[in-house]
Parts: C-alpha cells; sequence; structure tokens
C-alpha cells in the first residue's frame, strides 16, 4: 500500500463514519417516534441540527480548555475512525489493534471531560462524574470481552480478527464461536451507548442534560458529530469483533445499522437507572456472562 | 401596539437575491433553511399554557417531524417559549435565561398573559406586555391556546425565519437601552444579568444606535465587573524581583 | 614484660582508692586519672604481648592449681584497655562537696579494680571477691546521687544483689566441694569427670543467676531501670557499659572452661533471649529516656548472652562484638542523657541548641539499630550468622526474636530522634554539658574509626574469639605438663 | 578509577555539598550540573563495570558493580533528583527557607539518597546489597522526615515498617549464607535455584516482605502515603518518582534472578493449583486496584497522588513477574514511565501549591486561566498516570495487557484494567477539582508558577510525551534490564512493538491523533461561528443570579453513585490491621514493664531459681 492511498483512506474514513453516524442518530431517532407513535424527524434532520448548531451568530466559549474539549472530543474520533477496518479500507488498524483503539476512544471522552469542567457549571460535573463512572461500568465487561475475542482469535489484529472470521463464512464469525461474549458486548454496548435505562449522565430533568449543560452552537455541535462517530465506531468494533466485519458495504452497513437497532428498540421504553443501579447491573451481568464466555472460550 | 404588525421589527437582512457573492446568498439561505427546520425550544412554563406543550410534542402533534424538540438549558435552545403570565420576580429569570441563550434566538409568547396581562391585567406583580423587556418574535393569544394554535405558530415562525424576517434578537442588541430601561423601571437601577450584552454586541459586530444610552450609562455605574477570566501566564516575575511582596 | 604487672591492674586502683584522701590538694584530684592511665598503659603493653601467648601469673610463685592465679590473654588484655580508658571517660571530675567528690572517685577507682581483676582472675574465688568488690563499690556509687529515689532504688539492687552473691557463693561452694579446687584450669581438667553432673549444672545456674545481677541477666535484672534511671548519668554508664561486661566474661569463661554442655547453653539462650523480648518491650513503653536506654541495655546484653550460647569461635565472637558495641554505645548514652534525661517531651527540639549532641546521639541510636556500616551492623550480622549457622529451633528463633524486637528497638529509638528533632516551642531543652559532649564525642570517634577500619578488625576479632575458645591451651598454659628441667 | 568510582565519588561529593552549603543560592546549579555529569558517564559506562574499591567482611568480598538491571533504576534516580533540585533552584526554595526550614537538610538527604541508591543499585553481593538498602531506608527517612509536624509523624509511622523490611531483608541474607555460603551474588545465582522448596519459600517470604513494605504492596503500604504525600515538595517528587522502585529492583534481583521464575511456579501451595507466582501476581493485582480505590476517595493532591504511586508500582511487580518479554518490558518501562509523570504531577500540585497555599481539592478550582502552564504539566501528567495514548503510560501498561492476553491471565487482565478505569477516575477529580470549574474569588489574583518550577515540570512531561510517542528510546534502556535479570529480551521498534499478532506503532497512532485533533480545530475554529469568552458566572443555574460569593463547584463527595455501591468496601481493614499490631504491641509491652515493677523480686528470684535448677537436675 503506498502513502497516498494510505493517506485518503485516512481521510476518507471519518467522512464515511460521520455519514453513517448521521443515519444512525436518524434511526435512533426514528425508532423512538415509532415507539411512541409519532412520525418523527425528517430524513435530514440530524443534519439540519448540525449545520444550525454550527451557524449559531453568537457562542458562548467559558474558555481555551472548553474549545479543546470539543476539538479533542471530535478529533479523538477522527482518529479512531481509521483505526478500524471498513471495507476496501483498513486505515492503521494494523498499527494499533483492538486494545489500542479500545484506550484511543476513552480520549474523546477525556476531552469531553475537560471542557465541561471548564464550563464551571456543577451540573456538568456531576454528569462528567457519572459519565465516568458509567465507563467504569461498562469498560468492565468490554475489556473481558475484548480479552475473549483476542485470546479466540489469537491475535490484537483486527485485520485478522476480520480475515479470521471471513474465511470461513457465517460459521465462523465471532457470534457463532463465541455467543455468550456476543450477547455481553451487546449488553456493554448498550451501556456504552448511553440511552436509557443507562442514560444516567444526561438525565435532563434531573442534572439539565449533564455534560451539554453549557454547550451551545458549535459546542453542542461538536457534540452532535461525536455522536455520531460514537455510534458508528461501538457498532463497528462490535461488527469487527462478533459479525465478520465488513466483506462489502451493503452487508456491512446491515450489520452495523442493526446492531445499533437492537438495543435503541429497547431503550426508549425504559425509565432511567441510577448511578449505582447501572454499575450493580452492568457489573452483575454481561461481567458474569463475559467471564463464562471468557471461560468456554478458553477450554 | 395591539397588532403583531406593530412590535417593531427591525431587518438589516440584505433583501434575498440582491447584490453580492450568489454562492454567500445560496449559504445564507441554506443556514436559514437549517434554522427553521431545526429548532430547539426551552419552555419558561410561567403559568398554565404549559399544560398545552405536552399534546404538541407528543403523538398527536409531534413536533418533531417539523424538527422542533425541547431541550433543557438557555445554552442549547433557540425558542424561548413563555407560556402565561409573567410576574416581576419571574420575569428576571426569563431575561437572563434568554440572554444565555445563542443568537439566533427567538421567543414566543403563549397566551394572552404574556400579551397584555391578561386576567392579571390589574396585579402589581405581574408584567404585563412580554415585549416591553424581550424582543418577542411570536404571540399565540388564547386563554389558553389550543395545540393547534401552538403548532400554526411555530409554522409562522419557521416561515419567518425562513424568509429571514424573524430576527428580533438583533433587535435586543440594536436597542439594548430601550429594553434595558424598560427593565430598570420594573426592577430598579442596580438591575444586571451576568451576562455583558453590550460586550456581545460589540464582539459581533451588532451595535446599533440604541445599543448605549442613558440606560446603558447607569447600568456601567452599577455593574459589577464581568470580564471574562482570560488565561494569563503572569510570568512577568522572570528574573525574580527581590523587593515583591509575595 | 613481667608477668607479675598483671596482678598490678586490680591493684593499683585499689591502692589508688585506699591512699586518696591521704593525697594533699589538688594533685588529690589527679591520683584517680593517673592512675587509670598507669593501667591503661599496662593493658597496652600487654596487648601485643598476650596475642600468641597467653601470660599467666601465680601470685607468691604458688604453682597453680594452689594459689592465686591472674590469667590474661588477649581478650583480658582489651577489657583492662577498656576498662581504664572508659573509666576514665567517664571520671567523676567534679562533686557537690570535696568529701563527697573523694568518695565517689574512691568507689569508681575500686570499681575499676575489681572490673580489672575480674577480667584477670584465674580462679573462682578471685572472681568472686572481686565481684562482691564491684558490687560494693556500685551501690555506693548508685546511692551517690543521694536522692530517695535513688536510695530506694539502690535498696532495691542490694537486696537482689545480695541474695545473688549468696546464690553464686552457693554454687562455688558446691563446685568445690565436688572438686576440691577453685582454680579455673583446673575445673576445667576436672570438669568432664566431676561436674559434667546435674550437680555442676546447678551450681553453673546458680553462679549464673549469682553474676547475672551485674551482667543484667533476665529474672535478676529487675534492679536495673530505677537504678539507671536514679543514678548519676556516669554511673549508670560504667554499670550499664562496663561492669555488666565483666560480670558476662566471668560468665562465658565459665561456659567456656568448665561448663561446654548443651544445658548450659541453653540456660544462656533461654535467658537471653527472654531478656531481648522483656527489655526492648518494656523500653517501647517507656516515656523516661534513662529508663529506655537501660530498658534497651537489658536487651542488648540478652543479645549478649544469646551470642555467647554459640557453640564455638563463632559464638564467642558474636558474643565480644555485641558486648563491645554495647561498651561503646551505651556509656555514650548514658552521658548523654545525664541532662536529657526524664520525660522524652522536656527534649523537645534539643537539637536546635545542641546540634552536637543530637547528631550524636542519632548516631550511636542507629549503630546501636544495626545500620551497616555502622559497628552494630557487624555485631548483629555475626550474631546472626551464628544463630543461623546453628540446626533450627531455639537458635532461629532467637534469631527470629532479634530480628523481631529490632523493629520495636526502632520505633522507641527513633521516638527519641523524633523529640530531639521535633518543632514545639513550648519547651526550652536543656543544653548539653560540654563533659558529656566530650566525653560521649570520644566514644563516637572510637565507634566511628571502628566504623571504618572494620573490614581490618575483623581477624582480630576472630583471633580473640578462637584464643578465648581453646580451653585446652588455657590449661596447658595454666599448668604445663611438668617437663624435665622446667621449673613448673 | 573505574568510572562506577567517579560515578559515587560525584554522588558523594553532592552529598557532603548539599549539607555544607545546601542553602547557597549556586547549590542547585551545582548539583544540577554534577547530577547531569553523572547521568552522561552512567548513560556511556561499558556494562557490567565493576568498582574499584571493595573489601573483605569475615572472609565474603564486599563490591560493588553496575550491571544494565542497576543502571536503568540508576538513571531513573539522577534524572528523578535533576528535577526534583532544578525546582528548588528559584522562588520554591526561598519559600522554603523563609518558612525556617533548612534547605541543606533538604539537598543533602536528597542527595545522600541518590548516593544510597546508586550504591544500592550497583551492588555486586548481599552485603553491599544490604548496606545500600538500609542507608536508602533512612536516607529516605531523612527526607520525609523534611517537612514540618505532619511529615514527622509520617516519617515516625514510616520507621517501623522500614525497620521490619530491612530485618527481613537481613534474615535473608543470613539464611542464604548458611544456606549457600556465600554472598556473592554471582554465586548466589548459581546456587539458590537449587536449595529446596522450603528453603526457597523462607527465602522468599523474608526478601518478599523486606521488598514489599519498600515497594508498598499490600498489605504493609499503609506507610507510603502520608510519608510521600508530607514531605517538602521537590522530595515528594523524588520520593514518589522513585525511591519506592528500590523494592520493584529488589523484586527483580530476588524473583528473576535468584529464585528465578520458573523456580516460582514451582513452589505451589495447593497441590500445584496456587503457586508462589501466582500469589505474587495476586498480590500485585490487589496492589493496582485497591490503593488506586482508595486515591479515588483522597480529597488532598497529594495523598491522591501518593496513593496513586502504590497502585502504579503493582503493573512493574505484575509485568516482571508474569516475566515474558512484552510483560516484562512493561513493568520495567513503566518504571521510568511513572517517574516521569508522577514528578511531573507532584511537583504541579506543588506548584499549585506554591500559589494557592493549599492541596485540598475542595477548596479549589478554575486554576487553569492562572495557571495554564502547571495545568498543561498536570493535564499531559494524568494522561500518562491514567495510561492514555499519546503519553508514555500507555505505552508500559499496553504491553503489559498485551502480555496477559498472551499468556491468558483473564482476570489479572481484568485487575489492570480495573485499576486503569480507576486511576482515570480519580485524575479527572484532580484536575477538574484544581484547574477546572468555578475560580475562586480568592484566587483570582494567583499568577502562573515560577519559571524555576515550571522549567523541570514541562522538562518531566515532555520527556514522557517523547518516550510516548516514540518508546524505542527507552525500549533500548529496558532491554539491556532485561537481559542483566536474564529475562528474553522484547524486540522493539522506535514507535513500539512490531508483531504479527498485534502490533503497536505509538508514532502512527500519535500522528493520527493529532492529526484528528487538526481536524477537529479545522472544523471547530473554521466552521462554526465565532465564539465570545463569557465570565464564569455567566452561566446556567435555572434561572438563578450567580455571585462570586456563592461556590458554584462540584467538587466534594465526587463520585457519589459510585461511592453508593462501593463505598461499604473501604472498611479501612489495613488500617485496622496496622492498629491491631500496635496495640498488641502495647500489651506485650505493658505485660513486661509489669515485670520489672514487681514488688517482691527476691520471690521471683526464690521461684526462679528453683525452676531452674529443677530444668538443670531433670533435664
Amino acid at each position: 500500500m503506498n502513502m497516498i492511498e494510505l493517506l485518503t483512506e485516512l481521510a476518507v474514513m471519518p467522512l464515511i463514519a460521520f455519514t453513517i453516524g448521521l443515519f444512525m442518530v436518524l434511526m435512533m431517532r426514528k425508532i423512538a417516534a415509532k415507539i411512541q407513535r409519532r412520525v418523527g424527524p425528517p430524513l435530514l434532520q440530524p443534519l439540519y441540527d448540525i449545520v444550525k448548531l454550527y451557524a449559531k451568530k453568537t457562542q458562548n466559549s467559558h474558555g481555551l480548555v472548553h474549545d479543546i474539549g470539543i476539538i479533542m472530543a471530535v478529533g479523538g474520533y477522527i482518529a479512531a475512525e481509521t483505526m478500524l477496518p471498513v471495507p476496501g479500507m483498513n486505515g492503521i488498524a494494523a498499527k494499533s489493534g483492538l486494545l489500542a483503539l479500545a484506550y484511543v476512544i476513552m480520549i474523546p471522552s477525556l476531552g469531553l471531560a475537560l471542557g465541561v469542567g471548564q464550563c464551571a457549571n456543577p451540573n456538568g460535573s456531576i454528569g462528567i462524574a457519572r459519565a465516568l463512572t458509567a465507563m467504569l461500568a461498562y469498560d468492565v465487561p468490554f475489556v473481558i470481552i475484548i480479552f475473549g475475542a483476542s485470546w479466540f482469535y489469537g491475535s490484537n489484529n483486527l485485520i485478522d480478527i476480520v480475515a479470521h472470521q471471513q474465511a470461513g463464512g457465517i460459521a465462523t464469525w465471532g457470534a457463532a464461536k463465541m455467543p455468550v461474549l456476543a450477547i455481553a458486548a451487546l449488553f456493554s454496548m448498550y451501556a456504552m451507548l448511553g440511552k436509557q435505562p443507562f442514560e444516567i449522565y444526561v438525565a435532563p430533568a434531573e442534572i439539565a442534560t449533564g455534560p451539554m449543560v453549557e454547550m451551545g452552537g458549535k459546542y453542542l455541535g461538536g457534540l452532535f458529530v461525536m455522536q455520531c462517530f460514537q455510534l458508528f465506531t461501538a457498532s463497528a468494533i462490535y461488527v469487527t469483533m462478533f459479525l465478520g466485519g465488513g466483506e462489502n458495504w451493503p452487508f456491512f452497513l446491515v450489520k452495523l445499522f442493526a446492531i445499533i437497532a437492537i438495543p435503541m428498540s429497547m431503550a426508549f421504553v425504559f425509565p432511567r437507572y441510577r448511578t449505582e443501579d447501572v454499575l450493580a447491573v452492568v457489573w452483575r451481568w454481561p461481567v458474569l456472562l463475559g467471564l463464562a464466555g471468557v471461560w468456554l472460550v478458553m477450554h | 401596539m395591539s397588532t403583531l404588525k406593530n412590535i417593531p421589527v427591525v431587518s438589516h437582512e440584505k433583501p434575498s437575491g440582491g447584490t453580492g457573492n450568489l454562492l454567500a446568498n445560496v449559504f445564507d439561505e441554506l443556514m436559514a433553511f437549517c434554522r427553521s427546520r431545526s429548532l430547539f425550544m426551552l419552555h419558561y412554563c410561567t403559568g398554565c399554557g404549559a399544560i398545552e406543550l405536552p399534546p404538541a410534542m407528543t403523538s398527536r402533534f409531534d413536533m418533531e417531524r417539523l424538527g422542533i424538540q425541547p431541550m433543557v438549558t438557555p445554552r442549547q435552545a433557540d425558542i424561548l417559549l413563555v407560556t402565561g403570565y409573567v410576574s416581576t420576580k419571574t420575569l428576571k429569570r426569563i431575561i437572563l435565561t434568554y440572554e444565555q441563550m445563542n443568537s439566533p434566538k427567538y421567543v414566543i409568547g403563549i397566551c394572552s398573559c404574556t400579551v397584555n396581562g391578561g386576567m392579571y391585567w390589574q396585579s402589581y406583580a405581574t408584567a404585563k406586555k412580554l415585549n416591553d423587556y424581550l424582543p418577542v418574535d411570536m404571540y399565540i393569544a388564547g386563554c389558553m391556546p389550543r395545540p393547534e394554535a401552538v403548532i400554526h405558530g411555530l409554522r409562522e415562525l419557521m416561515e419567518n425565519i425562513k424568509k429571514g424576517e424573524s430576527d428580533n434578537w438583533r433587535d435586543y442588541y440594536r436597542r439594548y437601552d430601550h429594553y434595558l430601561g424598560n427593565q430598570q423601571r420594573l426592577f430598579g437601577e442596580n438591575w444586571q444579568t451576568p451576562t455583558d450584552i453590550i460586550g456581545e454586541a460589540r464582539h459581533y459586530d451588532l451595535m446599533g444606535p440604541e445599543t448605549l444610552g442613558p440606560h446603558t450609562a447607569l447600568l456601567e455605574q452599577h455593574q459589577t465587573p464581568l470580564k471574562p477570566f482570560e488565561m494569563t501566564l503572569g510570568l512577568a516575575d522572570l528574573p525574580v524581583r527581590k523587593d515583591e511582596p509575595r | 614484660m613481667n608477668h607479675s604487672v598483671l596482678a598490678l591492674v586490680p591493684a593499683l586502683p585499689l591502692l589508688a582508692s585506699f591512699l586518696l584522701p591521704l593525697v594533699p590538694g589538688a594533685a588529690r584530684r589527679l591520683v584517680g586519672p593517673l592512675t587509670l592511665l598507669a593501667v591503661a598503659f599496662i593493658g597496652l603493653n600487654l596487648w601485643p604481648l598476650v596475642q600468641t601467648e597467653p601470660m599467666v601469673l601465680a601470685v607468691g610463685d604458688f604453682a597453680p592449681p594452689l594459689g592465686i592465679t591472674f590469667y590474661a590473654d588477649s581478650v583480658s588484655a582489651l577489657f583492662v584497655i577498656a576498662v581504664a580508658l572508659v573509666t576514665l571517660v567517664l571520671w567523676p571530675w567534679s562533686g557537690s562537696d570535696a568529701g563527697n567528690l573523694d568518695r565517689k572517685q574512691s568507689l569508681t577507682l575500686i570499681l575499676a579494680g575489681a572490673c580489672g581483676g575480674l577480667a584477670v582472675s584465674g580462679d573462682l574465688f578471685n572472681v568472686y571477691v572481686f565481684y562482691e568488690l564491684a558490687a560494693v563499690a556500685s551501690f555506693g556509687l548508685a546511692a551517690g546521687a543521694r536522692t530517695a529515689a535513688a536510695q530506694i532504688a539502690t535498696f532495691r539492687y542490694v537486696v537482689i544483689g545480695s541474695l545473688c552473691s549468696l546464690l553464686a557463693l552457693l554454687g562455688i561452694t558446691l563446685i568445690y566441694v565436688q572438686t576440691g579446687t577453685v582454680n579455673l584450669a583446673h575445673l576445667a581438667q576436672l570438669a568432664p569427670l566431676k561436674l559434667h553432673n546435674p550437680l555442676g549444672l546447678a551450681a553453673f545456674f546458680m553462679i549464673l543467676l549469682g553474676l547475672g545481677v551485674k551482667a543484667e541477666l533476665f529474672l535478676v535484672n529487675t534492679w536495673a531501670p530505677d537504678v539507671y534511671a536514679t543514678a548519676e548519668a556516669r554511673v549508670s554508664g560504667l554499670l550499664a557499659g562496663l561492669v555488666s561486661k565483666l560480670a558476662l566474661l566471668a560468665v562465658v569463661r565459665l561456659l567456656v572452661l568448665i561448663f561446654p554442655l548443651p544445658e548450659a547453653r541453653d540456660a544462656l539462650l533461654l535467658l537471653g533471649m527472654l531478656g531481648i523480648l522483656s527489655g526492648e518491650f518494656a523500653a517501647f513503653r517507656a516515656r523516661d529516656v534513662k529508663r529506655m536506654l537501660a530498658w534497651s541495655s537489658i536487651a542488648q546484653l540478652g543479645a549478649a548472652f544469646v551470642a555467647f550460647a554459640i557453640p564455638g569461635p563463632a559464638g564467642l565472637a558474636a558474643g565480644l562484638a555485641v558486648a563491645l558495641h554495647h561498651l561503646l554505645v551505651k556509656p555514650a548514652l548514658f552521658l548523654l542523657a545525664d541532662r536529657w534525661g526524664g520525660s522524652l517531651a522536656q527534649i523537645t527540639g534539643a537539637a536546635r541548641n545542641s546540634p552536637v549532641s543530637a547528631g550524636l546521639f542519632v548516631l550511636f541510636i542507629l549503630s546501636m539499630l544495626g545500620v551497616p556500616p555502622l559497628p552494630g551492623f557487624w555485631a548483629k550480622y555475626l550474631l546472626l550468622s551464628g544463630l543461623a549457622a546453628q540446626p533450627e529451633g531455639l537458635w532461629w528463633l532467637a534469631g527470629a526474636i532479634i530480628l523481631l524486637t529490632t523493629v520495636v528497638e526502632a520505633v522507641y529509638l527513633f521516638r527519641v530522634i523524633g523529640a530531639l528533632y521535633g518543632r514545639d516551642h513550648t519547651v526550652t531543652p536543656k543544653t548539653q554539658s560540654a563533659t558529656a559532649v566530650i566525653g560521649s564525642g570520644v566514644f563516637a570517634a572510637v565507634l566511628l574509626a571502628v566504623a571504618f577500619s572494620a573490614p581490618l578488625l575483623a581477624l582480630p576479632l576472630n583471633r580473640m574469639a578462637v584464643q578465648m575458645a581453646d580451653s585446652a591451651a588455657y590449661i596447658a598454659r595454666v599448668l604445663p605438663p611438668v617437663l624435665p628441667g622446667v621449673a613448673p | 578509577m573505574t568510572s562506577l568510582d567517579l560515578l559515587l565519588i560525584l554522588s558523594g561529593l553532592t552529598t557532603l555539598a548539599g549539607f555544607a552549603f545546601g542553602n547557597h543560592r549556586a547549590y542547585p546549579w551545582l548539583a544540577g550540573i554534577v547530577l547531569t555529569a553523572q547521568i552522561v558517564i552512567l548513560a556511556s559506562m561499558p556494562l557490567p563495570m565493576a568498582a574499584g574499591f571493595g573489601f573483605e567482611m569475615f572472609g565474603h568480598p564486599v563490591g560493588w558493580q553496575m550491571d544494565g538491571f542497576g543502571r536503568f533504576f540508576a538513571l531513573i534516580t539522577l534524572g528523578a533528583a535533576l528535577a526534583s533540585v532544578a525546582y528548588t533552584g528559584g522562588e520554591w526554595g526561598e519559600r522554603y527557607a523563609a518558612g525556617g526550614k533548612n534547605l541543606r537538610w533538604l539537598h543533602g538527604a536528597l542527595a545522600g539518597n541518590v548516593l544510597a541508591m546508586l550504591l544500592l543499585l550497583a551492588s555486586g553481593d548481599l552485603i553491599a546489597f544490604f548496606i545500600g538498602w538500609e542507608l536508602t531506608s533512612w536516607a529516605g527517612f531523612l527526607l520525609m522526615a523534611q517537612g514540618g509536624e505532619r511529615a514527622l509523624r509520617a516519617a515516625m509511622r514510616y520507621v517501623p515498617y522500614a525497620m521490619a523490611g530491612a530485618m527481613a531483608v537481613l534474615g535473608g541474607l543470613v539464611l542464604s549464607l548458611t544456606w549457600t555460603g556465600t554472598l556473592d551474588l554471582s554465586q548466589l545465582v548459581m546456587l539458590v535455584p537449587g536449595l529446596a522448596n522450603w528453603k526457597l519459600a523462607l527465602l522468599l517470604a523474608l526478601f518478599g516482605t523486606g521488598f514489599a513494605i519498600k515497594m508498598g504492596l499490600l498489605p504493609v503500604h499503609l506507610w507510603q502515603t502520608p510519608a510521600y504525600a508530607e514531605a517538602p515538595g521537590a522530595a515528594t517528587a523524588f520520593l514518589g518518582a522513585i525511591s519506592s522502585r528500590m523494592g520493584l529492583f529488589g523484586f527483580g534481583l530476588l524473583l528473576v534472578k535468584l529464585i528465578t521464575l520458573t523456580r516460582l511456579a514451582d513452589l505451589s501451595f495447593i497441590d500445584g493449583l496456587f503457586s508462589a507466582r501466582d500469589l505474587i501476581e495476586w498480590v500485585a493485582a490487589l496492589t493496582i486496584v485497591l490503593p488506586t480505590f482508595t486515591a479515588l476517595k483522597q480529597n488532598d493532591a497529594r495523598y491522591l497522588l501518593a496513593w496513586h504511586g502504590i497502585g502504579q508500582s503493582g503493573y512493574m511487580l505484575l509485568g516482571l513477574v508474569i516475566g515474558d518479554a512484552t510483560g516484562s518490558a512493561g513493568g520495567l518501562l513503566h518504571v521510568f514511565n511513572h517517574a516521569t509523570y508522577q514528578a511531573a504531577l507532584v511537583l504541579s500540585v506543588f506548584a499549585v501549591m506554591h500559589r494557592t497555599g493549599t492541596a485540598d481539592l475542595n477548596s479549589m478550582g478554575g486554576l487553569v486561566t492562572r495557571m495554564p502552564l502547571t495545568f498543561l504539566v498536570m493535564l499531559l501528567g494524568i494522561i500518562g498516570l491514567a495510561g492514555l495514548p499519546p503519553m508514555n503510560g500507555f505505552v508500559s501498561k499496553w504491553l503489559i495487557y498485551r502480555s496477559l492476553m498472551i499468556e491468558g491471565r483473564p482476570l489479572l487482565f481484568l485487575m489492570t484494567v480495573l485499576g486503569t478505569l480507576g486511576t482515570i477516575l480519580s485524575v479527572y477529580k484532580l484536575i477538574h477539582n484544581t484547574f477546572l470549574g468555578q475560580l475562586r474569588a480568592e484566587h483570582e489574583q494567583i499568577r502562573e508558577a515560577p519559571w524555576s518550577m515550571l522549567v523541570p515540570m514541562l522538562a518531566l512531561v515532555a520527556l514522557a510525551f517523547v518516550t510516548g510517542v516514540a518508546p524505542g528510546l527507552a525500549l533500548n534502556y529496558v532491554n539491556e534490564a532485561q537481559a542483566a535479570l536474564g529475562l528474553p529480551v522484547m524486540a522493539h521498534t522506535l514507535g513500539g512493538v512490531e508483531s504479527p499478532r498485534g502490533s503497536l506503532d505509538m508514532l502512527w497512532i500519535v500522528g493520527v491523533l493529532f492529526a484528528g485533533f487538526g481536524i477537529g480545530a479545522l472544523l471547530f475554529y473554521g466552521a462554526g461561528g465565532r465564539s465570545k469568552r463569557i465570565h464564569q458566572l455567566d452561566n446556567y443555574a435555572g434561572g438563578h443570579f450567580l455571585s462570586a460569593d456563592v461556590r458554584y463547584q462540584y467538587s466534594d463527595h465526587f463520585y457519589a453513585g459510585l461511592m453508593h455501591r462501593i463505598g461499604p468496601l473501604y472498611r479501612g481493614s489495613f488500617t485496622q490491621m496496622e492498629a491491631a499490631l500496635a496495640s498488641a504491641n502495647d500489651l506485650l509491652a505493658s505485660l513486661m514493664q509489669a515485670w520489672y515493677r514487681q514488688a517482691v523480686p527476691a520471690l521471683t528470684l526464690l521461684i526462679a531459681t528453683v525452676l531452674g535448677l529443677a530444668w538443670m537436675i531433670w533435664r
């Protein structure tokens, strides 16, 4: 692979991720609307929102760190997208791997946390405290699953993992070989997406949307963009680990959207957990499932 | 001042299709379109009118299909919905909330109370006309207006935004002295919000003929400074001065 | 050098002590120091001579086993030097009035003479005599502080001391009854036949307890904390540093020459272990500096007993190292505790007005804890490696106890350091006296010299231990086989 | 004279100079130059390098020799000392001296620590090792005790621990002498693995206790936090960066070199189910998790960091004990990495203390506008401590994770990650409560820390960043240490590890990350409308008007929801255990005192005599 090709991939991969993410947001809102027997937003609504937010005339910054936080939140995901192999493009997946990716996607969260902290709003700080607590909750099963998958495939390299699954068709997919882990992973990804009942850190009625309390204009817009990336990343990691990655774009898209659709179909009928209950639930079921799955994989 | 048309609206948008860069015009149109199709609203539920909003949002009327959805804090919101009578005490909060919103921002007064005080006309503690204190873009009269009326009003606003007609937020900057005067009359001359409207007007070049005036002068006398904490290195102490008290 | 100088070691100080009151004027104050210098000179001259060949003096030319025998090997010579020099450093230069001072100086000289005698005695009866002499002198010195507390403490000391002297005498009597001799060499010859039985062991045990009083042996050491806490610092230093070592030496001579039996060793080991445990733990709760030092000294002597219990030259080397180290450290600490005695709170911040003394104090403490490269470490190393070389069981338990109690020791000793360097401005601690600083400075200089020349000193120490352990040579030297043409 | 001699002599001279004229203004410069020279000498020294001096004691030669393992630690030691000394060079030192404290003692103790550590790291036999060990302990005590009343109390608490550790090591030394007849490390290496299992287990217990105490492994870690936190700033940085790693050095010698890891795995407790190696791995893993979550609860920045220092040492030991090329490289690399960012973090906390006078996380906030460079240092530092890219902490932790994955240790892996997550939570609290949020009215006039303090801090984080982007720079020395220990050597590239089973190339990752940030910045500044800085009181408060006298800051009980769940687990069991030991000790002590206070000693004497005689006679 020559350098120019690589650079093109690095530029294109985030763009694709963003586009897919936009539609995932739309799908999410549509699912919510359908469950609530509403029409729901029009096709380009996520785009309208983002454009409008960026186009705000006056915007409030609480200081440089506030700005940098948003830049890190968006930029970190842009970087992360280049480490996720998609059909036809591998980016720098060979140079990072599953483990590094899991830590790289903490960078945007940390950036966001910094930005929110600078806002000097206790609601935001509480939101971040809760978000970090939620991260502590869902990352525990998540790393167990990463361990299991990495042990099963004998590699940490996402390209290898994808190749391994694609070699034998559906029968060799992670989900077929490691069903317990796949279920645990779905659970943990659900918690990661932070929708009901796990939306402890947004909690609009309680802490006024937590981290987003002081975010307006392009700051909020940045977070919307980040959400698009986040949905794509979570889904793509899952697909890569358990659903054979992307053989070609149509199948890949189906898998990506399906994976997001499953938890979202459940989300909007739930109320919200309390923080400690998120810990209790996530540390119990997906962790137990994950450990059982790892045990099965290793024996 | 009994009709909407009499609310002073000063448009400074260039008429569409006029001079200037075509591409820029298209861009502006696009922005206006997006603004009109994506409205986050903050409902400041001061009175009984708030009860009409849930039906407007939920499955019967579903605002979201118009791109309108509720938001929680002023920073995120585009529309400030004031849904009922406004007492003096509440008005302070409404003004604070309005000033904390990011422009372009729109104020909608719902119910008769926001128009003229409604049934509280004789109350000593109720602000009668909201547009004395804030630039109201749209009144939805009624006691209370039905959800259809609310939706209708919102659609009107969307049209106005798309056409570039609804930009009363500029008026607040351009005639800040006027609004501030009315506010001071009600709250006393010590009145101050933490938002630096004049500074914003300067920063975004939104100054108008009446931005500054006697009332802003009065404000400056009583104002506690609101200069943001700029990041400072403060490394003037190189080399360390011996005489300096530490 | 004439063998008869050996007799001068005890005789000179004793004589001087009786003559002291007769010497007129200012010269009277010089009698003691000059005598001690003379003894030191004798000891220093003795040292090279006895390295290869121990020196024997049969007083009045009565051939051993008859008559009084003085015997000096390198250990004796070393202790003679130590007695003279340590007494000199702890010499009572001043007193409240002239009569008191005379008394103190006389008693100190008697103590020095008795100690010298213990170092060179070659028979059991002389050991007892010198031991009693030392006891009487120390009673007098201990009560010399003339406070009610000191007198009460001394009274307890006298009671226990006298009872134990009786025990020792009983033990010696038993031995004499069994063997008909008190000469150590002769006893050593006869012991396998006549004394290595329950009766002999009982005698040994009685003598052990009897002499153990001065050596602060567990069971008979209850007097020590009170006496050390109430007596003058120099007296405490003499008793803890010097007298205890000489008593210990006497016991060890018995152990090596007459009772090299596992039972005897076990008794030493057990009592030593109990001494370490009781001393260190009791010191842990002590709030009075001098009492703390007293308990610590009990523990140190316990360690010395444990060391001497180890069979063979390794044990003697370890014991000598521990004992000599304690001899260097404890008198100096007591000297410094003269002004800094009493409650710890009173010395808070003392390092501010007496930095040198505080530094010396820390130095001694570190050495006592066995912080390398100070000599205390090498002593501890010898002791522990000696213990570890023995089969497991009590020996290893003793090693474990030493390791564990060092932790306790560190805590209470660092408490003193913490107080010295503390920052409480409400108390104004006393400044150190010049004599204490100079005295402890001398000890510190020796300590540091030893620390820097430790590799060089390892060899002589070993040689001493080997010489001391060689009971056959002792017998041969004192009771030479009658060869044709050589007068015994 | 060999270059090791020169190194030690220079170090000794620095110590003397520190005690003699450490309060002179020129001393930090001089010491800095000499330390730099020492680093150069050390780095350019051919290995192994024996010292020209030495002596023989009781038939055992005592000598010093530096190998790759020692040099790795020695370089970190000298570097940490350099940063600490530089930090004292300006205003900090002046203020310290003005506060009535003595700079000479501080500098002397600091240089003394370095000397003691160099002696320890270059020891060629167990006696030299023990000399170094004790000197390190007591030099450390001296340094800890410099910080005033509370520091003295903390240092006093350290005494029994240090002594217990030293005595355990001494016991181990004596036993290995007894069993092998030698104290020379090069001979012990051959003889020790041949010892019987119970002997090895005893050696492991004795030496292990000593090293564990120094390192602050569970359950003997309690002394470390207050002792490190209360010391003066420069001292805290030095202690936190390297001091307790001497325990790890000991473990490296003991576990890897003397006992060897294979022998360690043979020492099984329950029929091969649980070996000594497992035990150590689990102790290390618990040391990662428990102190980290204790740190989470701290409200004093210094204590928070000190607790993390304990937690992070678990990673190092775990990596070392896993013992494969990747894991041990990770463990060793973490020593260096931790030193860089921990020193920087501690220094930044003390820089904040220098200006605000407090390290209480509930009485600060919003300082980023006043001390932006200090903020930058702390930001990079916490990213390193939390083990996130692009800082070096990520690389070493990645290596450890990776080796646990390869070795198939899911539970240990989980513990390491749990530690990392806990760290992220607690360091966010640190930076949030210090630098973010509402600036207090009393801190509005505060200025940035002086350059004399900033330069070492910035240099440290720069080092942490550079070795994060190009870990190969540090891995060269790690490889040397691995080779000296007899561990498999990990092949590496400049950017990390190249492996068919999953590579790590930090050059690319960081490159892409910063490219991402660049695009993010373009989007932010290019695509959106202009933003305006606003005052912190212009803030959403549900319609409330904020004023400067109202604290609008969330700092106390920061992770309330988490604590609701895990709070009951903080029972203070270790503290209770320590207290129980102390009171048992007290009880024993009072019993012993009672013995000496007996009223009728004659009676006791009689009984004892009778018993003793009976024993002698009937034995």
